[in-house]
């Protein structure tokens, strides 16, 4: 089709083709695989296998993997940053958050969780409730590994399983957490060791 | 005996029935077959064959190693040679354009990540790239020079990645898959770093990027692009000049651009027939036309076509990231203007397009002025480019054809939506 | 140390009685050839997937004992407790019998290995005319796993499997015929014998060290490996189109079986080649003579295994119309080609001066290239042309 | 949306590349006697705005857009359905009164009730003179039974799996299409999942989780457990 190559310009492009004895192209490519082959005994760069258990990439400061909610003081419940306002049960696309306001005594709705539920067989770890949430309340957690013993068990996290400290957030996403800080005007916590659950960082 | 019952004998003892001169069963038209002139319904190969029960039906997939997924062809062979191919697919069809008119425009986008899985930077750059054009948003510089960044990493990716296949499914034991995927870490690495994910990036917003990158991970990456060409030749020693390659790709497959025009077909493939379209350059959007770069374009083709255009536009990418990597400014990366939540493009649609590693990639979208799209569709390269998968199919063996569909480029996601 | 399983044999043979001392013999060379190269196929198995995975720059098994070592040991115990699986519509009888039929020729052939020196379990005459014989006979295995399976994919498999074994046993035959035409004798172990360091001279007169035999040997390794099923020619069994062919409907202990078949006629063909043109048992040069022969004898085995193991890292598979053709049009006449380097190699024997050995070397080696370059214009010359790819800006 | 000043003004602009949609529309209806075009003006992005089709003459248009070398459209990029319920719309009718002081344009507001359609859209690019989109559509008469468009895959091939699946996910017809079966669903299924009015069947797969919808689905489906 004459009209269709009318901005491909002449220049002379690579040449690539066939030899012309049969087999030096093989000969070629097995010279690449035996390059290869013994790279991959000296040569990290071609041996990159990281051998999971054993070791451990350290996770990148961006990294994430569910949600989880941040507390602040020593009280996982009571010191909870959410309010219940809900925003992120609207925004979140597979819909896997479910919340429940509480209620005081005289049934007024109370800035606090009643049920805040987080399906994690749907969650796909996209991060807009982390986005949209104006309190800084809800944050990505980077611990990947939530494997359990039977096929339905852990899929359903209770507030209580989600409420981390903010000494964990500025242990995994120092930058976004002291940015937060920031907005809400309290204190950075002092560095600390981290709860169980946390994600191990090789060096 | 004569011969015809002989063999209707043998495909009966098999199990295997006769394959039915129509084409393969449970198709259930709905409408009669036009008659018109305009087009040309294809002849009944081997018809005759069939009659005599000398052809074997196979349903290649859904469950086949070189169906790329779940993926079915329902294949007429005659002796090897194909006389009727026809794909069936929808076995991933989740109605994703259903899921996502249901909610708002900010939660299409980690949506869009899961259609196709190598390459969500480039879909959640098509689609904000419709969103903002619906809604006239704007992104800062330095969020359109990272869009490319990534862009082209998810370039690079894709189609090594893709070489790496398409080698598998010509039986290379996954060597030049291993090492692709090799290279494939070092970039999913720098996509972990950016986005915080690996593969389902979520990146990008309307009127900007989600993150900004670091200066070390600009360094990282810079690095990383240098290395590829490194790779690059590597591959292509491995791989280009190899007898066995040429011998099973030059000359299979091919499409003539007249077809692969009239067909929708883009991407490398269109580009491997002959055609300059890329809509880089064709009809550009972000900030290509500052680039530098070449379209490589083929002559038959053919499967090794579409390979070597993929060599090629990988280092054509190179180039691309070099450039953008010299120049991206400091600033912003989010239009502080664009609101995510309660946002409300204004009444009318829009169709947004770019150049996906698999081609073209469009976003059409229709907004009724609420926080929902009214209409959501999405523009599968994948799935328009399978439309031809029989013309080019027709007359080669079953060998080829998995070949043939390997390097068509298809990703389930994506095609069943 | 050389001698020490002919010695032990001896002795096993000796406690007992002549009559049934044949009988235990041949039960103890059977017994032998059988525990050793299944151990060897366990081996194989693991080199293969650790080389493999090298090559891919992976680490390949590495969870099971040291280094994955014992990964065959858990593949085999996983074969045995699989369930065993025959389809409803297959015939019963024959896909039973199939694995067996692929395993038990193979096994057969090793009968006229001489696998060192004085360690072949039958010394025949004509042991060559044997190996080749028994080798043809598994294709039947193959065609009877893929008619019974009643699977299309196992029937084309199957069908496969016997156009390519019986094109490629022609070069194979014409390989191997110039080792016959040199030596003057179809007994594997006069061959091996007729390998050796002669007189005086350090080098061993491996037939590989002449240009007929070093064309051979490679010409004998591709139709060898066409002849087992190995890539790039595993049409057979082609798992990215095919899936398993003939095997797709077998599980269990009989799948395993057809890959003990595989394998073992893997290391038969090997351990010929290594017979016919690498000197069987005998050492290359005069001061390595000290290792033992049946040493000597694995280690060209596994020099074999790696380079099997090397063209599976690197090649695609090929196309079957272009299998054929390669058989066909370019293996079988260069094997004729070759034969006439051979002939002429033997017919200048003892040349009396330099120059005319110089001139028989170069007639020798520039017969089989000229030959290659030309007939791989003729199997290539449709698709040889170079490619321009244009730019558009 | 509706207002007929506004979209004459959007009528000047032009599709890139293409001459304004005034301009396309005169040569169209020229070249194909008794067509009517629609103008569907897209104040979003007005270069996208559109033309709707009568069925009848989009074959014919379509292959004058094609093969006329000042549209050139040779390559069919997107092909997609959308479903319109029945809606009351609001229209703005200019009345054009001649009064004693001369001419006088009245605006009047109309309420009526649109019955829903379905559309079939398409957008069309020149791969060989890079222009577009010129965007077409095509509607049917109702919803119900007289779903019947004009296939325009005889114009171009990209449409035929398109178009397949407009009619497998929203029930278009169309007329003239080789080989018209449902694409994603399977061949069985009943109803048109994109239609807006689709209801979902009422089957429930086991879920660990359930909450809100879902769980009132297991209630109803494993009264006795199950949901919590």
């Amino acid at each position: 089709m004459s009209g269709l190559g009318n901005n491909a310009s002449g220049t002379p492009g690579e040449e690539k083709g066939a030899s012309s004895m049969l087999g030096l192209g093989i000969l070629k490519g097995l010279g690449v695989t035996l390059r290869n082959f013994l790279g991959s005994y000296r040569d990290p760069e071609r041996l990159i296998t990281v051998e999971y258990p054993e070791e451990r990439l350290p996770l990148p400061e961006q990294s994430r993997a569910f949600p989880m909610l941040i507390y602040d003081g020593e009280d996982p419940i009571g010191g909870l940053r959410c309010v219940a306002c809900k925003i992120c049960e609207k925004e979140c696309p597979s819909q896997c958050i479910y919340i429940v306001k509480d209620r005081d005594a005289r049934g007024r709705p109370m800035k606090r969780p009643k049920i805040f539920d987080l399906d994690i067989s749907t969650c796909m770890g996209c991060g807009i409730c982390a986005e949209v949430c104006p309190f800084d309340s809800i944050k990505m957690d980077a611990a990947y590994e939530r494997s359990a013993e039977s096929r339905f068990e852990r899929l359903l996290l209770r507030k209580e399983d989600l409420a981390k400290p903010n000494a964990y957030y500025h242990k995994i996403h120092p930058t976004e957490a002291a940015e937060a800080d920031a907005r809400l005007g309290i204190a950075s916590p002092e560095p600390e060791a981290p709860p169980e659950g946390a994600p191990e960082k090789a060096a | 005996m004569s011969r015809q019952t002989e063999g209707q004998q043998f495909a009966s003892a098999l199990g295997m029935g006769n394959a039915s001169p129509e084409g393969p069963r449970g198709d259930s038209p709905v409408l009669p077959p036009p008659a018109g002139p305009l087009y040309e319904a294809k002849p009944k190969p081997g018809s005759a064959r069939a009659a005599e029960g000398e052809t074997l039906e196979v349903a290649v997939g859904p469950h086949h190693p070189s169906t790329h997924g779940v993926f079915r062809m329902d294949v007429v062979l005659d002796g090897e040679r194909i006389i009727s191919l026809k794909p069936r697919f929808g076995y991933l069809h989740r109605n994703h354009e259903k899921l996502c008119e249901g909610g708002t425009y900010l939660m299409a986008i980690p949506y869009t990540d899961r259609l196709d899985y190598f390459c969500s930077l480039t879909n959640n750059w098509a689609y904000v790239l419709a969103v903002e054009k619906l809604a006239g948003v704007e992104a800062p510089e330095r969020a359109e020079y990272l869009r490319v960044i990534t862009a082209e990493l998810t370039r690079l990716l894709n189609h090594s990645c893709l070489v790496g296949f398409l080698l598998q499914d010509m039986g290379a034991m996954g060597t030049p898959l291993m090492y692709a995927f090799r290279e494939r870490e070092k970039l999913v690495d720098l996509f972990e770093e950016l986005t915080g994910a690996r593969m389902m990036c979520n990146y990008m917003r309307f009127g900007g990027c989600r993150t900004d990158a670091s200066a070390g991970w600009l360094e990282r990456t810079r690095r990383v692009v240098d290395d590829f060409p490194r790779f690059l030749d590597e591959f292509e020693d491995l791989l280009t000049s190899n007898e066995i390659l040429l011998a099973r790709t030059q000359g299979v497959g091919k499409l003539s651009a007249e077809l692969a025009i009239n067909a929708g077909v883009t991407g490398p493939m269109l580009r491997a027939s002959g055609v300059a379209y890329d809509i880089r350059k064709a009809a550009p959007y972000g900030i290509y036309e500052r680039f530098a770069f070449r379209v490589p374009v083929g002559e038959h083709g053919d499967v090794y076509d579409r390979y070597m255009i993929r060599m090629l536009e990988m280092r054509e990418s190179v180039r691309i990231l070099k450039q953008a990597l010299k120049e991206i400014p400091e600033g912003p990366v989010l239009n502080p203007k664009a609101r995510r939540r309660n946002f409300r493009p204004p009444v009318g649609e829009a169709y947004g397009r770019l150049e996906a590693p698999k081609g073209e990639l469009g976003f059409y979208l229709i907004s009724d002025g609420s926080p929902r799209p009214y209409r959501f569709r999405i523009r599968a390269p994948s799935f328009i480019n399978l439309t031809i998968l029989e013309d080019m199919c027709l007359g080669h063996t079953l060998q080829d054809a998995v070949i043939i569909l390997g390097s068509v480029d298809i990703v389930m996601g994506e095609v069943d939506r | 140390m050389d001698q020490l399983f002919v010695n032990l044999k001896a002795w096993a043979v000796g406690l007992f009685p002549q009559p049934v001392q044949l009988w235990v013999s041949m039960a103890i060379s059977a017994g032998a050839i059988v525990g050793v190269f299944s151990g060897m196929f366990a081996f194989a198995t693991w080199m293969e997937r650790k080389g493999l995975g090298r090559f891919q720059n992976r680490l390949g098994p590495n969870r099971v004992g040291p280094w994955g070592l014992f990964q065959p040991v858990a593949d085999g115990l996983k074969m045995l407790i699989k369930e065993d699986i025959v389809p409803r519509a297959a015939d019963r009888g024959a896909h039973f019998l199939a694995p067996l039929l692929v395993v038990t020729p193979t096994v057969l052939a090793y009968a006229v290995l001489p696998m060192g020196r004085g360690m072949s379990a039958v010394d025949m005459e004509a042991g060559l005319l044997f190996f080749l014989a028994v080798g043809g006979l598994k294709e039947f295995g193959f065609l009877l796993a893929g008619w019974s399976s009643r699977n299309k994919y196992a029937l084309l498999g199957a069908l496969r499997a016997l156009a390519q074994m019986i094109s490629y046993e022609a070069p194979l035959v014409l390989a191997v015929v110039p080792v016959v035409m040199v030596a003057g004798t179809l007994s594997l172990a006069q061959i091996v014998e007729l390998q050796g360091f002669g007189e005086s001279g350090a080098l061993a007169h491996w037939m590989a060290f002449t240009p007929w035999g070093a064309v051979g040997f490679v010409l004998f390794m591709i139709a060898a490996t066409a002849e087992s099923n190995r890539s790039p020619f595993d049409m057979p069994e082609g798992e990215s189109e095919i899936i398993a062919g003939p095997m797709v409907e077998y599980s269990g202990f009989k799948y395993a079986l057809f890959y003990l078949g595989e394998y073992m006629g893997l290391f038969a063909v090997s351990g010929l080649g290594a017979t016919l043109f690498l000197g069987g048992w005998q050492a290359p040069v005069r001061f390595l003579a000290w290792f033992p022969s049946w040493g000597w004898f694995f280690l060209k085995l596994l020099f074999c295994l790696g380079l099997f193991i090397w063209l599976r890292a690197t090649l695609p598979r090929l196309r079957v119309d272009q299998l054929m053709g390669l058989a066909w049009k370019f293996l079988l006449p260069m094997t004729l080609i070759n034969l006439v380097g051979a002939g002429l190699w033997r017919w200048t024997e003892g040349a009396p001066a330099w120059y005319w050995e110089a001139a028989r070397w170069a007639i020798g080696l520039g017969l089989p290239i000229l030959g290659w370059r030309a007939l791989s214009a003729a199997v290539f010359r449709p698709r040889r042309r170079r490619r321009v790819y244009r730019f558009a800006e | 949306m509706r207002d007929p000043e506004k979209s004459s003004e959007l009528e000047e602009t032009a599709p890139p590349g293409l001459p304004s949609f005034q301009e396309i529309r005169r040569i169209l209806e020229e070249r194909v006697e008794g067509l009517r075009l629609e103008f569907i003006p897209n104040p979003a992005a007005p270069d996208q705005s559109s033309f709707c089709v009568p069925t009848e003459f989009a074959l014919e248009t379509a292959r004058i857009l094609r093969d006329d070398p000042r549209f050139a459209l040779d390559f069919c990029s997107n092909v997609t359905g959308v479903d319109w319920l029945d809606q009351t719309v609001e229209e703005t009718i200019l009345h054009r009164e001649t009064t004693d002081e001369g001419e006088r344009t009245i605006k009047e507001i109309v309420r009526r009730r649109r019955p829903g359609f379905l559309e079939a859209v398409y957008h069309l690019y020149s791969m060989r003179a890079r222009r577009g989109p010129l965007v077409i559509r095509q509607r049917t008469a109702n919803r119900i039974d007289r779903v019947r468009v004009a296939s325009l895959t005889p114009i171009w091939r990209s449409a035929e799996f398109q178009e397949r699946e407009v009619y497998d996910l929203f029930g278009v017809r169309f007329e003239g299409h080789p080989d018209l079966r449902r694409i994603l669903m399977w061949d069985e299924f009943k109803d048109y999942p994109m239609r807006k009015d689709y209801v979902e069947p009422d089957d429930y797969e086991y879920e660990p989780t359930p909450q809100g919808e879902a769980a009132a689905k297991a209630r109803r489906h494993y009264p006795y457990g199950g949901a919590r």
